[in-house]
């Protein structure tokens, strides 16, 4: 209990902003990851990257203000990601058994 | 019901019967009824006219138009101008309609033309009636209507149809500029009533030289050129002779035509303070007079002579007109009414007898087998010539003393015109009936005279071109001048500038005209008698000959300048401005979105990762945006 | 609220039928379902609750959005015709189970309290959505569309997350109470660039939602690819769900920094509605045509869902309302249509020209497909001109001209395309064989159809609810 | 409640002509029409000849929003209300000789359109107005589409996008009119819109003025707004054509008078000029386009448009000869121009063919149309004693107030207009017969039921004007006291 309520002085060691900075420099490598890559799975992996960004930052945010909501909110995210998780891989798999490949480039027949 | 209501009344029933009855009413009834309804209007004329008390009578039908304060209403005024009219129409009609009953008789449309004669005469007498200018516009229109219908009554010819379509169009030039006379009287005066306008300039607040009367007057005269076939709206009316005979003689030479001078003569009050349109009317009248008669000197066509010869005889009434000599001018209007329509007729007489030949050149010798046609139609041709006693001198002599008295030079024109009109109507007289033949065996074969039903109102028309004269004997022939005096009330606040030429000028005047036409007439006696010429044949003519005889190209002219225009820009209209301009920007905006769909469609590629790029960019730029308080 | 319960248990309940192999009781066992939970959401009118420590809030702004979903999702049921019987649609349970989970995510974007539940709402309904565009599992459109939809979505949720983490960072709160009050005195002074940047951010992964440009770009090709039923169900309820979190998040917690956001929005909306109305214009398939009409019907919506004001609620609804039974209409004529021809052993299009000829076999469903094409336009005598008509006068109170006088350009170019599908149905020569509709179906229709034209007549009826 | 009635009652019979088949559906919708004539002339009667409004009513229709539907009539609507309801029977009388497929959907068309029409003319409420302005682009659209010529699918879309692009501005003036009516709760009450309107400073104003004109100026039309017209009328069937010329484009001219003249005198006072130039620029133009045309209908499209530029200049003058011309003269044109199209079509069913060149002589066979068609055509180029004089005179004689000189143009029309319908009528009526006129049929009894009406009021109304002046003034009058307050 004593040290739960040390753990936000030992954390603002590190000021806010590297937090911040951080969170968003790797919300950012998630995005180049999308734009660049063509494998889906990667891509979802980079999106995966984007949400553990935000869990980052939201648990700093927490233990900054000392305010266990955002911690939680980090939970319901973790959750959520894994149904995405399961929702997504089974559509990457369905399409895999479909064409046998899984490039997001060659999948542009529906356009215009 | 009044009387007055009656007298146009007649015609409309006739109409009514007549028209709608149509192809149903018994042909031997048509004729009856036709000419009853006229007659019966000039009965009721002529008891309007003994029991008249010398002062107007305005009869109220009922309100037509009402709008604001302005009220027009369907009323008649009963005058002494009127009354001459309303004998006039309805005396030379019902003998015109009496006329038809014979010339008509074979023509499959006989219930049509005396449904549409009768309509005539209904518009005619509701023009003359009227108490105010809209009554007298819708006179003035129907007149044009009914001109129209009759000029194109042989409807399979489609030149004939022409003409008609042209008459009534030109007719409609000058209803313009009547109409467009009416609304500066309705502002200026705030009503339409004679009564009411002519009261209030008669007040004396209007100076001579008025500029609102000026305007009035001349938008009126536009109206009278256009009806009255004065230049340069004339050229309908010889091409109006493509109707029936006598619609010729009834329309286009003894009433409607000269409404224009009924209309002048009505607003008098108006022209009279407005010396400058009384000088252009006059010199209208001059140019139109001298004009149609060069005109009428070449024509081979006996309806086209005549009808270039009432061209000639309006603009006579016209330029007396011009000089103040009202009186004088309806003294022609009545001489007129009764030589041209004795002409017409008679024309028709020949015609008739040959079997629709119209072309002089194909005549000659026709006066022993025509007899009665032969001396009526020469008694009409004396009485327009100007030689006395018969009608024609006295009422053309007081107009060129009055012309003589307002202009030296007008009066030389009108006196070249005059010595034109005896030359022109000998030729015509001599090439019909004097000398030999010159037809086909067939139609010698069928000459014939007309018809009692036709030769009888020959013959009441020549007496009445003989003595018509007499109605208005000037004082120096010990006469009353019975017509100016019955007219007089007319003018009552007419201040008339012209005075009176005294009787040894006014003798000499007539000796000169009755001179300059005898000589005319015995040049072509020589011409036509002694030396036996023949008109060539068409497009033989050559020099000046060639112009006059193609009317001086005017037609030509006007195609030119107007119909060929007209046309092209209506062309120009609808093919380009049409469809080039104005629908291809309406187009061309469906058809610019059309495109830029197209186009914006493209973005929508298909790739994941182009949309994913496509919508970080925008996040970046929404962002910087959003931020750029804090950026810059 | 009870509804959302309700309907989680009966999503469940509807998987378990999926055991009894009948599926002639499936789809009446649904429509049931969804009517007891419109009761359900119908017996909080007029009361004001908070729900799971303040995580949702019911009102009659939330319960009138509940209702407007689930009377679409109604109607989307009741046209779905129990996923016929072919080999397709092996699992219908599931898929009206899915159907109702989506819809359970739907009414949690509408009552959240908690931008925790707003992301789980909207997380339970795209999540259901990626699955049911991905059901026609052996048609590459269908597989495409959903991998399209699932990468895309998941990015925009990726974007939500950290605008949402930037607000609590600058504001110490999940609750939208709370953060409309710390946003409030935040705009007085110098507000941290944090917040400005999560609250843009929170928008954006809603407009994606919503299918706003320039977000829109997954609308067109998953709509086109994903099973013309659930293209229905998407395009309703999930954009009413959308508008309704939207409106929320704009009309509350956000009205403190409206001058950062406002501009952007009416730049978005112009964008939107010319991008939507000018790129249906060229479109050849009817759906896809439908999907650009969505994301032009997304602009007008948002030219009032900016609003500060609380009585655009009114507007949105009743626009939501017309357009979405409009829509299923159009939808529900263009499955039997396409599925005859494609029985008739035609290759299966969903062009307009299937429609060709429709009008003389068909005169219902000609009418149908009419009404619903006159309401997405916007002309009088339905309903969907009464909600364009609102939304321009809410607009016009607030003065925003440049905007609205886009949306009315565009929507004299709406009519263009909405009346090639009317063309082809009464004017094109065509052969559509008479179609036998099953009750229901008929019924659905007629009721659809009346509902737009009474509304179109009498749109007092339900806007005075409102 | 007469006035709802008149509005609902084509309605109720259009939906039973609709479940109606074959023969049943023409006898349901025309007995329909002349009951709708009765109650027509019942309200002619029964009416008061003065400045108020009768026959009222009034529900609250949109509450929350002050939208009121309320109804009723006053001597303007009353003139145009006769007009529709005269009209509409004839208009379905004429059908009877043709084949038209799904003739009760035809006949159930009619109808609707004829119930929005009279509820565009007895609207009170400026939404109202906008709502039967459109809701009557609907039924003549589908009338047009299906059962029009050849080029039809782009033509009427054209037309209807067309118009209904010139509304949207319309709609987005009366919404912000609305918006700034006092209250809580706003109203648009047409009263309180002008009101709000008249109050707006003359930018405002002008900004109104515009959004109204391109909308009722799409509708006329008036030049240059008027390319969808000609090819409309060619391309839908004679009772499309009838509708959107005989009554459809006087919703336009009516706009004009009731909501664009009394909402923004000021803005009329600022562009009222260009107005009147636009309009008599049409005049000319069409009249001058109108003297080329090789298609009957096209011919008679261009006459029309070339008469609506003189009414609209007629109103634009703002003077009581102007409006009063106008109205009677809406009232004349409708019944001209349906009786001109009516003869088209005739000749077109006998025929197969409206164009001129291949036409002619066809009096020799059928004299009773030749005499129908003349007593029109005097109508349409303004005889007096024909209906169409009394509206000419009267509209240019207005215009002549406001300006000589534009009056004077504008008065080109009577001669244009007669060389037009003269070239009309003797082309294909008199001349030698072609191949395609000879044994041209005589008229059938029903086409005399249309004609021999239509004939007796161009003549009757052309005596009796007052009939209907009298019973427009003081509504005008009232009218002109509001505008030039």
């Amino acid at each position: 209990m004593q040290q739960m309520q040390q753990i936000p002085d030992v954390i603002k060691l590190i000021p806010l902003n590297f937090y911040v900075l951080f969170s968003s420099a790797l919300f950012c490598i998630g995005i180049v990851g999308v734009l660049t890559r063509r494998n889906a799975i990667i891509i979802f992996m980079s999106v995966e990257l984007m949400l553990n960004a935000v869990n980052l930052l939201l648990a700093a945010f927490s233990s900054y203000r000392a305010d266990p909501s955002g911690q939680i909110f980090v939970f319901f995210i973790m959750a959520v990601a894994a149904a995405e998780v399961a929702v997504g891989l089974a559509i990457i798999v369905m399409i895999y058994r479909n064409i046998q490949t899984i490039d997001v480039g060659i999948l542009n027949k529906l356009k215009w | 019901m009044s009387l007055v209501t009656l007298i146009p009344l007649f015609p409309l029933i006739g109409f009514l019967i007549n028209g709608i009855g149509f192809r149903h009413v018994p042909k031997s009834l048509v004729g009856i009824i036709g000419s009853a309804a006229a007659l019966a209007s000039f009965a009721c004329a002529l008891s309007l006219f003994i029991g008249f008390s010398g002062q107007p009578e305005v009869t109220h039908l009922f309100d037509w138009i009402t709008v604001g304060k302005l009220n027009i209403s369907m009323s008649f005024q009963i005058d002494q101008l009127s009354l001459l009219m309303l004998l006039i129409i309805t005396g030379v009609g019902s003998l015109i309609h009496i006329y038809s009953v014979g010339y008509m008789h074979h023509d499959e449309g006989f219930g049509k033309f005396f449904a549409f004669l009768n309509l005539f005469l209904f518009f005619m007498l509701l023009l003359v009636l009227g108490s105010n200018f809209v009554v007298m516009f819708i006179g003035w229109e129907g007149v044009g209507l009914c001109s129209y219908l009759l000029i194109g009554f042989w409807n399979k010819n489609s030149n004939y149809g022409n003409a008609a379509r042209k008459a009534f169009i030109m007719n409609r030039i000058g209803d313009l500029g009547f109409l467009l006379g009416i609304f500066l009287i309705i502002n200026h005066f705030g009503s339409v009533e004679f009564a009411d306008v002519f009261g209030k300039i008669a007040e004396g607040d209007y100076e001579s030289g008025d500029k609102t009367l000026l305007y009035i007057t001349l938008l009126l005269f536009v109206g009278a050129m256009g009806k009255s076939a004065q230049i340069p709206l004339y050229t309908w009316l010889p091409d109006a002779m493509a109707g029936p005979t006598p619609v010729s003689a009834l329309i286009h030479a003894a009433t409607m035509v000269t409404a224009g001078i009924y209309m002048i003569i009505r607003a008098n009050i108006m022209y009279s303070l407005s010396p400058e349109t009384l000088e252009i009317v006059g010199w209208v009248g001059a140019a139109t007079a001298v004009l149609a008669a060069s005109i009428g000197l070449f024509q081979n066509d006996i309806k086209k002579v005549l009808a270039y010869s009432t061209v000639s005889q309006l603009g006579y009434m016209f330029m007396g007109l011009g000089v103040m000599a009202y009186s004088s001018s309806f003294f022609h209007v009545m001489t007129h009414a009764f030589f041209k329509a004795l002409l017409f007729l008679g024309a028709g007489s020949v015609i008739h007898a040959m079997s629709d030949e119209q072309d002089i050149r194909f005549m000659g010798g026709l006066r022993k087998k025509l007899p009665v046609t032969f001396i009526t139609f020469l008694i009409a041709t004396i009485a327009i010539s100007g030689i006395p006693p018969f009608a024609g001198f006295f009422s053309k002599d007081e107009i060129l003393a009055h012309v003589y008295e307002h202009n030296k030079l007008m009066w030389v024109v009108a006196l070249a015109g005059s010595v034109m009109t005896s030359f022109y109507m000998f030729r015509l007289l001599f090439l019909t009936f004097f000398g030999e033949f010159r037809g086909t065996h067939e139609q010698e074969h069928h000459l014939h005279e007309s018809p009692i039903t036709m030769t009888l109102p020959l013959m009441l028309l020549a007496v009445l071109s003989a003595i018509g004269g007499f109605f208005n004997l000037p004082h120096i022939f010990n006469g009353h001048a019975s017509l100016a005096e019955f007219m007089s009330p007319l003018f009552a606040h007419t201040h008339s500038t012209a005075h009176e030429a005294d009787a040894s000028t006014e003798i000499m005047l007539m000796v000169i005209s009755v001179a300059a036409a005898l000589i005319a007439a015995a040049f072509a006696y020589f011409l036509y008698i002694i030396k036996k010429s023949v008109p060539a044949a068409d497009g033989q003519e050559s020099g000046l000959k060639k112009v006059i005889y193609n009317k001086y190209y005017v037609d030509e002219l006007y195609d030119k300048i107007f119909v060929t225009p007209i046309t092209v820009l209506s062309n120009f209209f609808h093919s380009v401005i049409e469809f080039l301009v104005i629908d291809l920007i309406v187009e061309g905006i469906g058809k610019g979105v059309k495109i830029l769909s197209g186009e914006a469609r493209l973005l929508q590629n298909g790739t994941t990762g182009y949309y994913i790029f496509a919508m970080v960019i925008s996040i970046a730029v929404i962002l910087a945006w959003s931020l750029r308080a804090f950026l810059f | 609220m009870n509804s959302i319960i309700a309907l989680s248990l009966f999503g469940i309940a509807n998987l378990f039928l999926g055991f009894l192999n009948n599926r002639k009781i499936l789809l009446p066992a649904t429509l049931a379902f969804v009517l007891v939970a419109l009761g359900l959401n119908l017996a909080d009118w007029n009361q004001e609750y908070l729900w799971f420590n303040n995580m949702l809030r019911t009102n009659n702004l939330s319960v009138n959005f509940a209702s407007v979903i689930l009377v679409a999702t109604f109607l989307v049921v009741a046209v779905s015709r129990g996923f016929g019987d072919d080999e397709e649609h092996t699992h219908p349970a599931e898929y009206y189970a899915i159907m109702l989970f989506s819809v359970v995510g739907a009414i949690m974007m509408v009552t959240f309290e908690n931008l925790i539940m707003l992301f789980v709402g909207l997380e339970i309904l795209s999540v259901s959505m990626y699955i049911l565009t991905g059901t026609d599992k052996r048609n590459l459109r269908s597989n495409e569309a959903a991998l399209k939809y699932f990468l895309m979505g998941a990015f925009a949720t990726g974007i939500l997350l950290f605008g949402i983490a930037l607000i609590y960072g600058a504001t110490g709160s999940f609750n939208i109470h709370g953060i409309e009050a710390l946003v409030l005195t935040a705009a007085g002074g110098s507000a941290p660039a944090l917040l400005y940047i999560g609250i843009v951010m929170v928008i954006i992964g809603l407009l994606f939602k919503v299918s706003a440009a320039p977000f829109h770009f997954w609308t067109p090709d998953v709509y086109e690819g994903a099973p013309a039923i659930f293209t229905a169900f998407m395009s309703t309820v999930v954009k009413t769900a959308g508008f309704a979190a939207l409106f929320r998040l704009l009309g509350g917690a956000f009205t403190g920094v409206y001058g950062t956001w406002i501009y952007i929005l009416y730049f978005l909306t112009m964008l939107t509605l010319i991008i939507g109305n000018i790129t249906a214009v060229y479109q050849q398939s009817f759906k896809r045509m439908l999907a650009y009409s969505s994301i032009s019907h997304a602009g007008y919506l948002m030219l009032t869902a900016t609003a500060k004001v609380a009585h655009t609620q009114s507007s949105i609804l009743f626009y939501s309302l017309a357009y979405s039974v409009a829509t299923i209409s159009a939808f529900a004529v263009l499955m039997v249509v396409a599925e005859t021809k494609e029985s008739n052993a035609e290759k299966t299009n969903e062009n307009f020209d299937i429609f060709n000829g429709l009008a003389k076999n068909n005169p219902l469903l000609a009418f149908v497909l009419t009404v619903s094409m006159l309401s997405l336009a916007g002309i009088p005598l339905t309903a969907g001109f009464w909600g364009k008509f609102f939304i321009f006068s809410d607009a016009f109170q607030r003065g925003i001209v440049v905007p609205l006088v886009v949306a009315v350009l565009m929507s004299a170019v709406g009519i263009y395309y909405y009346f090639k599908a009317i063309i082809s149905a009464y004017f094109k020569e065509g052969d559509v064989p008479a179609i036998e509709l099953k009750p229901i179906y008929k019924i659905t229709l007629i009721v659809t159809t009346l509902l737009t034209i009474v509304l179109g007549i009498a749109p007092d009826l339900v806007k005075s609810i409102f | 409640m007469l006035t709802l009635t008149l509005i609902l009652f084509p309605i109720i019979a259009g939906l039973l002509t609709l479940a109606s088949k074959g023969e049943n559906a023409k006898t349901i919708a025309s007995a329909a029409a002349f009951i709708e004539l009765a109650l027509g002339a019942y309200t002619y009667f029964s009416f008061v000849p003065d400045a108020s409004t009768q026959f009222g009513l009034s529900y609250d229709w949109i509450h929350a929003a002050g939208v009121k539907f309320s109804i009723g009539i006053d001597g303007i609507s009353l003139i145009l209300v006769c007009l529709t309801t005269l009209m509409v029977p004839f208009i379905i009388v004429s059908t009877f000789n043709s084949n038209y497929t799904n003739a009760n959907n035809l006949y159930a068309l009619i109808l609707f359109m004829q119930a929005a029409l009279v509820g565009v003319f007895t609207a009170k409420d400026g939404f109202l107005f906008y709502f039967f302005f459109e809701a009557a682009l609907i039924p003549v659209y589908f009338i047009a589409a299906i059962w029009g010529g050849e080029n039809k699918i782009k033509v009427t879309l054209k037309f209807f996008i067309f118009t209904m692009f010139g509304s949207l501005f319309m709609l987005l003036a009366l919404v912000y009119l609305y918006m700034k009516t006092p209250g809580e709760i706003h109203t648009s009450d047409i009263t309180a819109l002008y009101e709000v309107g008249q109050n707006l400073n003359p930018s405002q104003q002008g900004y109104i003025f515009w959004a109204f004109f391109i909308a009722f100026a799409i509708k006329m039309p008036l030049f240059p707004f008027h390319t969808w017209q000609p090819d409309t009328y060619v391309e839908a069937p004679a009772p499309a054509t009838m509708l959107l010329s005989g009554i459809m484009l006087k919703m336009g001219t009516y706009g004009l008078i009731r909501i664009l003249l009394p909402i923004v005198p000021a803005g009329v006072q600022a562009w009222g000029l260009t107005a009147i130039i636009l309009s008599v620029i049409g005049i000319v133009y069409g009249s001058i386009i109108a003297i080329q045309q090789k298609d009957m209908k096209r011919l008679i499209a261009y006459s029309s448009f070339a008469h609506v530029g003189l009414m609209s200049a007629g109103i634009f003058s703002r003077t009581l000869d102007g409006l009063q011309g106008s109205l009677i003269q809406m009232l004349a044109h409708g019944i001209n121009v349906i009786g001109l199209f009516f003869i088209v079509e005739i000749i077109q069913q006998r025929t197969k063919s409206r164009e001129l060149a291949r036409l002619g002589g066809i009096t020799q066979t059928t004299p009773n149309l030749t005499v129908y068609f003349i007593i029109i055509m005097l109508g349409s180029v303004a005889l007096p004693l024909t209906n169409g004089f009394v509206g000419e005179f009267l509209l240019l004689k207005g215009v002549y107030e406001y300006n000589v000189w534009i009056g004077a143009v504008a008065g080109i029309t009577i001669i244009l207009g007669a060389v037009y319908m003269l070239r009309l009528v003797q082309k294909s009526m008199f001349g030698i017969t072609s191949r395609i006129t000879e044994g041209f049929q005589d008229l059938t009894f029903s086409e005399k039921a249309v004609l021999f009406p239509i004939a007796f009021l161009v003549i009757a109304l052309g005596i009796a004007p007052n009939a209907f002046l009298h019973i427009t003034e003081p509504a005008v009058s009232q009218l002109l006291t509001i505008i030039t307050k």
